[in-house]
């Protein structure tokens, strides 16, 4: 089955100590001419400096509008295993847990119906897998959602959110970020699975500023958690970094943004008030200094890629706010946000991109947030503003 | 063989039967973490209870066999359980301490590279390239495995300032993080398209394609049911491409990628900040891409020499202003590097204090 | 009377006929200076020599007999020199250092106010206002005179962390450097300008009217050979009514000022900065506006409490964020201070590290 | 002929310390029934809160396009004697030095010809003579141009340049702003009197980066004085400087921008090749630091009002040039600039605004200057950059 191709440039890069994605296509290539077929188009692409994909078609499953990205070669007489090459997308768990079953499990469904290969995972968070052919799809999607997974989304529609793994393992999640994330999955299902909106909306949470997501980047809405009240410090703990040789002074201290800490007589003093929460200190000292008691989250909105008009990072919309089971308040607050664009956007312009073109007062005011000096850098430079009749009330 | 029944929006499975019982009895209640070495940590949970992991590279692309490796030696050492990381790592979720030795002899065996935990370089978020994309305008995953094996020796033991993050983006949609990286790859056009004027009318809307740019080079062309586009204002996003594809912005022989530098996510110290132009192009070279490669070693050497610890490399660059990081790197700085897009009025210098060049 | 004969461009007399001869002497060789107190100093030259000025407070609008009895003072104690500074004091240049005390005292005497050098307030730069334009929204000679009056002591003695430059526009076309001053305030209009309809065609052209639009609020409206403006979109600029007087923008009831801060225009630590705004409106008040002159006062205070020495209104509420500027001073954050204009996009806060609010 | 009118508003601001315009006016009208009548109007004014003046309409005086700014009230009948009250703008000499001999003739020409109220003096630079009338205007053209006094801009024109100080009296300046912006107003006589630009144009020049004239702010073309090589440090003056009390590392060791200073054992150290020439060590040790010694300009580009896309500050163009009579390098390459601008500028564009909208490669094309990072803050975030054919023969 495999070895149709003979892959010189490839070949160079099974050599070099990372691992290598070529030598994976290979090994699929054993027992799937798909992947076989994927190698030799990819041979031609890594010689000719092009790729030989065409535009997807739209391909899907019975009751869903997204969730499988169509793909074929513009050179399917050359390549006939990847004619169809659709990637299906499905639902990562919270925080990318699994169990060595689970993942087998979902390994001996996709030998079975696809290429043998995957993404572990997309950018998005979804687990790809890539590579099958139309006719599959119906009974890929039947092995997998009978055994508890379901497709991500695709299209304009609601993605599959994503976190970072936050309370399952981290000492700094002022939210939890798996179960939030696995409600909001649940809670927009319809939403993923049949887009209806102006374009993506991609939904990220971390624990903490420090957002090992990249949720103030990658998302749409990102949800980053955070506390109120006083850094909790354990002296005895600042004074063993101390002792074995942390420059408190240098390495902390002189790092704070804010300027709000100090260090004196060995211990450190920090001016709450003055902190923004940005995690360096915490971060560094992770023994000695942990997060305020009163946890929540800041909800961030609009962060996207640079197609059309640059790229864009997530706003400060809502300073703080509770974030806890049931979710309702967030759940809410999230379904008037898409409200608002819905009703607002062009096909294809994010909410971010909409925000900056109406400006950010219709949507606070939708979504009845007041304005506060948290949600700008700096307020405005120049004298043109605006006035509505409500502001003359007052 | 029939099917079995399928079901409609039931979401992923809940997160909390695939999380170790070390996990769940301290779920949320973690207290500190310690580096180990470069690819292990432990987390130590208010009640003492540890959890170790072993962190491991992956090309991302995996085969079924390489997972089915994985989950084998997840099950000898870990009770089955694992999980990746959002920069798609593999992580063992080790409970008990004794088995880590025996894991981490069993992955040098098989030739699994443990790292990335640290003040160093993790894995490279990056996209689908030639492997699956009809956007890519480079490929991916070749450039990650040429330039992870060159910084190889960062992300098993050698440490950096602070972590580096790396990206690779196959065209200038970026389904990556490369606008929020330290050190970025992202592929770019340089010639107008070319159009099939007789398939644009059988392929795509008119008005959605002159839509489409973003620059506004786009005008119907009526007389020929197609579209013109404006060379003096095409700045080769291929966004006319996405939703016509009669409109050909592949042209192997002028594409390539462009290194940008300096972003960050985190809101440690700075503020999140965007990725900027350092290098405006180099032609594809696979399967290897020498230059890019040496030009992203030569910045990251100038970095870890010169930046104070903690400094990521934007943190660094901003401290030492833009005009020493050319001065330092020895990079040329072109008319490419001026902003005349969307944001060009704030990066224009308007200050009578800046360093000047050697 | 026949007139002289006319000139042209002949330009201005050369500067050196009026500089003095210890400046002519020591031209380009100066040394060092000291500030003898809030309204002198001294230059001290290369040579040795040395030029004592004395600054002196002008209300910009002079009448030819104030301009005489200022030439007999600088006949009398320094030969005649005396120059105006680009903030539109006064300054006596004396030569030698026993004419410093009579000229003190013959200010003194006649009410002259000496001031002006130093970390102070100097004069405030200012415009026409209804003494002289059309575009005017309020008055700026009677606002700078109720400022003044006002934080006097910071001109004549009491020390501020840095010098505190404070400006007042009449419109926004900001004839003075309201845009990078430390404190300043600028008229703005608040209604949409109404149209005399009937004089439009008379005095307008109309795609010159419609282009004058930032916002792209007016279009023609051919069946009255007028104009209509989308109320939605004018933000009340009045270029309009720059290019077409029969649409009013001004609205006696309806305008006022806005106070903006955190401007600077010197290099010196920090880059220029544009002043961003406070407060979005107060009423005209004239004769003495209290409400802008007590808000000033407000922010001056709160500036020279919690400064730094050398930190300048900007430096320091970027030090300590806008957030707590608005908790010290306890000004109110509204809508109008989220710009929506063209900056917007960058004004955004794009971190998840900020202070809150009291 | 003065005290026609009741001004109670007026009068408050005769009260208090700062000197009051309201006296000046007062002195005027006691000889000028202009401005007894320009009292009353304001005083009118600060009842109703408005102005009453007209639009300009276009006077000036013979072979010029400006220097006059056109005044009407809009009540010429209540007040008579400013139905006509122009504005005479003069061309002030440089650095606002005068003799009493030369302003006290300025003074009895005005008396003769206008209200007697002037503005010493304009935000552009001019000195500013304060309404009249249109029949006036040759006669005062006459007197002040015989006496070698020429008038200043206005319209679409040169405006009168401006600057600071400079080696008139100032230790730092780096350049002779007098001797420049003396020469530059000679060298562009005929576009100051005869508007034929796209917009206004205005020219600047401050000795040194602490800019007393707003170079940067207000000037189309900024002009600012700096040096290469190392700053002069006289260590004996640092340690006076300490003696008296100065605490030299908070006050200038840490606000160094670059951080290239150091302070051990009462020693100033400068790494010079990192200082940014930001003024703020020189200007507040003056008798310890000096600028180096090899003097130049920096020429920035662009900074105007907002009106109507937000204020610019000047944008760096040539980081360092020798600037030394005859100017010859400056002259040509400010006309240069004008030169693109005109050829590029829609109506009421002024060059910032084109410079934005057009990108900076064309303009440094045109003018011949290379691109550098000095030119910017940072380079571009977005991937979408254009390419010429000229950089592909490289
Ligand atoms: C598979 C994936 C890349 C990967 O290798 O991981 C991907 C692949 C594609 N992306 Fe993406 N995007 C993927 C994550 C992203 C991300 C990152 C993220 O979500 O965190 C971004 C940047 C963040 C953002 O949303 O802006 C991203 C920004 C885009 C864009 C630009 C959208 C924009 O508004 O700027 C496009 C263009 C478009 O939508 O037309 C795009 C379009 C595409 C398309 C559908 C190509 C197209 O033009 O139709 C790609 C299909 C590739 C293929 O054949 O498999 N993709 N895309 C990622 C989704 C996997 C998953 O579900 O987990
Ligand atoms: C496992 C992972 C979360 C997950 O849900 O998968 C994770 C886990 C941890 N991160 Fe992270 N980060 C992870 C992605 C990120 C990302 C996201 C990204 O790269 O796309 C970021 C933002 C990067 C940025 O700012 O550009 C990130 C920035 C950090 C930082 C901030 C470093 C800095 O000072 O700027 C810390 C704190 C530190 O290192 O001191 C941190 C610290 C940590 C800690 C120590 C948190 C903890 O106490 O458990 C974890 C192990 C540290 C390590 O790997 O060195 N993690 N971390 C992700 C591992 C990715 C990988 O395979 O390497
Ligand atoms: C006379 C004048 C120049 C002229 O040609 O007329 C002048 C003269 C001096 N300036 Fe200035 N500056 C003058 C307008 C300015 C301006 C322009 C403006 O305000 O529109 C600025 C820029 C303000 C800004 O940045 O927003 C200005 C910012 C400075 C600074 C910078 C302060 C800082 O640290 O930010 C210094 C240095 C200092 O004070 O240490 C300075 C220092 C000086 C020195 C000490 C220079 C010298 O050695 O002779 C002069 C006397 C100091 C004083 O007044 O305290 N001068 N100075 C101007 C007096 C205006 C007035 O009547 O008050
Ligand atoms: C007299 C003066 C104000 C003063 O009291 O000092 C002044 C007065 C006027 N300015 Fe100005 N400008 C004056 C300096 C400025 C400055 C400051 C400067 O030059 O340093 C600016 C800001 C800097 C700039 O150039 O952007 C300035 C920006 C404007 C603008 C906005 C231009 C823009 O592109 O943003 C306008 C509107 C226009 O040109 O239509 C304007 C227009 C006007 C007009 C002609 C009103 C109009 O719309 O036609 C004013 C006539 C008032 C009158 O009746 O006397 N004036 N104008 C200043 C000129 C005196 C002199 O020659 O010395
Ligand atoms: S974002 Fe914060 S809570 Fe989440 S893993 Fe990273 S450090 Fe932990
Ligand atoms: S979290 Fe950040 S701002 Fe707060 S004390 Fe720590 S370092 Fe300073
Ligand atoms: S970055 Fe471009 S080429 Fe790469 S996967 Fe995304 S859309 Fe495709
Ligand atoms: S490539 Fe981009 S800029 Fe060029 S025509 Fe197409 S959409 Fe417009
Ligand atoms: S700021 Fe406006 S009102 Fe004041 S002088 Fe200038 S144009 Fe006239
Ligand atoms: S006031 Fe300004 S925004 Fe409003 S219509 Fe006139 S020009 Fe347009
Ligand atoms: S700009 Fe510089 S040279 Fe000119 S007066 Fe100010 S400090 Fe002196
Ligand atoms: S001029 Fe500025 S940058 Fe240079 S040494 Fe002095 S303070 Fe530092």
């Amino acid at each position: 089955m495999s070895g149709k191709y003979k892959t010189p440039m490839l070949d160079e890069l099974e050599k070099g100590p990372w691992p290598s994605f070529v030598t994976e296509i290979k090994k699929a290539a054993k027992k799937s001419p798909m992947a076989d077929d994927e190698l030799g188009q990819l041979e031609k692409s890594y010689v000719t400096k092009r790729g030989y994909w065409k535009h997807g078609g739209i391909v899907g499953v019975l009751g869903y509008g997204g969730g499988v990205i169509g793909r074929y070669s513009s050179l399917p007489e050359e390549f006939p295993g990847i004619a169809h090459f659709h990637t299906v997308r499905i639902n990562q768990t919270s925080g990318f847990f699994y169990t060595a079953k689970a993942l087998k499990e979902i390994c001996d469904i996709w030998d079975k119906y696809g290429s043998g290969l995957t993404n572990m995972h997309g950018s998005t968070g979804d687990l790809v897998l890539l590579g099958t052919t139309t006719e599959n799809l119906e009974a890929i999607f039947a092995e997998y959602s009978s055994r508890g997974w379901d497709l991500g989304g695709s299209g304009s529609a609601m993605r599959t959110p994503s976190c970072c793994v936050g309370p399952g393992r981290c000492e700094w999640a002022c939210i939890d970020t798996l179960d939030i994330t696995y409600n909001l999955t649940q809670e927009f299902q319809d939403e993923l699975h049949r887009p209806a909106f102006p374009y993506k909306f991609k939904i990220k949470t971390a624990g903490c500023a420090v957002d090992c997501v990249a949720a103030i980047a990658r998302a749409d809405l990102s949800i980053i958690g955070t506390w109120k009240g006083n850094i909790q410090i354990d002296q005895a703990e600042v004074k063993k970094y101390a002792g074995s040789g942390m420059n408190i002074q240098a390495e902390i201290i002189d790092l704070c943004p804010t300027e709000c800490m100090n260090y004196n007589n060995g211990e450190i003093k920090i001016n709450d008030a003055q902190c923004s929460r940005c995690m360096h200190c915490i971060a560094k000292m992770t023994k000695a200094l942990r997060p305020g008691k009163e946890k929540g989250a800041t909800l961030l909105v609009g962060s996207k890629a640079p197609i059309v008009v640059g790229s864009l990072l997530s706003w400060v919309v809502v300073p703080f706010m509770k974030v806890e089971p049931p979710y309702t308040e967030l759940k809410t607050i999230i379904r008037s946000m898409i409200e608002w664009w819905d009703d607002t956007a062009k096909p294809r312009e994010r909410i971010g991109e909409v925000l900056e073109v109406k400006g950010m007062r219709p949507f606070l005011e939708h979504i009845g947030v007041p304005p506060q000096p948290q949600q700008v850098k700096e307020p405005r430079k120049d004298p043109f503003f605006f006035w509505a009749e409500s502001d003359f009330k007052k | 063989m029939a099917l079995p029944k399928r079901q409609t929006d039931i979401g992923p499975p809940k997160y909390d039967q695939f999380i170790p019982p070390v996990v769940k009895k301290n779920y949320g209640k973690w207290k500190y973490h310690e580096v180990l070495s470069g690819g292990t940590m432990v987390h130590v949970a208010e009640s003492g209870d540890k959890l170790y992991t072993v962190r491991v590279a992956s090309p991302r692309i995996l085969s079924t066999e390489t997972i089915r490796e994985i989950c084998d030696m997840a099950e000898k050492y870990c009770d089955g359980y694992l999980r990746f990381t959002t920069r798609n790592n593999v992580e063992f979720l080790v409970s008990d301490q004794s088995k880590m030795e025996p894991l981490l002899a069993e992955l040098k065996a098989k030739k699994y590279s443990v790292g990335g935990i640290g003040p160093r370089i993790s894995n490279v978020v990056h996209t689908q390239g030639w492997v699956h994309c009809h956007s890519a305008c480079t490929d991916a995953s070749g450039l990650v495995k040429a330039i992870m094996d060159d910084v190889y020796e960062y992300f098993t033991t050698k440490e950096l300032p602070n972590k580096v993050r790396l990206a690779v983006a196959c065209c200038v949609n970026m389904c990556g993080a490369v606008h929020c990286s330290d050190i970025a790859v992202v592929a770019v056009h340089r010639k107008v398209p070319t159009i099939a004027h007789e398939n644009v009318q059988k392929v795509c809307e008119i008005p959605t394609t002159v839509a489409s740019c973003p620059t506004s080079a786009i005008r119907p062309d009526p007389k020929n049911k197609s579209v013109i586009i404006n060379e003096d204002k095409c700045m080769y996003c291929g966004n006319c491409f996405t939703v016509c594809p009669p409109i050909d912005i592949h042209k192997p022989e002028d594409d390539g990628v462009a290194i940008v530098v300096g972003g960050k996510i985190g809101s440690l110290r700075t503020s999140p900040k965007f990725s900027k132009l350092a290098i405006p192009f180099f032609y594809n070279e696979p399967p290897r891409w020498p230059k890019v490669v040496a030009a992203i070693r030569n910045i990251l050497e100038v970095y870890a020499k010169n930046a104070r610890k903690h400094e990521r490399v934007g943190e660094w660059i901003e401290r030492i202003g833009w005009e020493d990081f050319f001065n330092l790197t020895g990079i040329e700085f072109t008319f490419q590097h001026i902003d005349d897009f969307t944001f060009a009025r704030d990066t224009f210098r308007t200050s009578a204090a800046f360093k000047y060049s050697k």
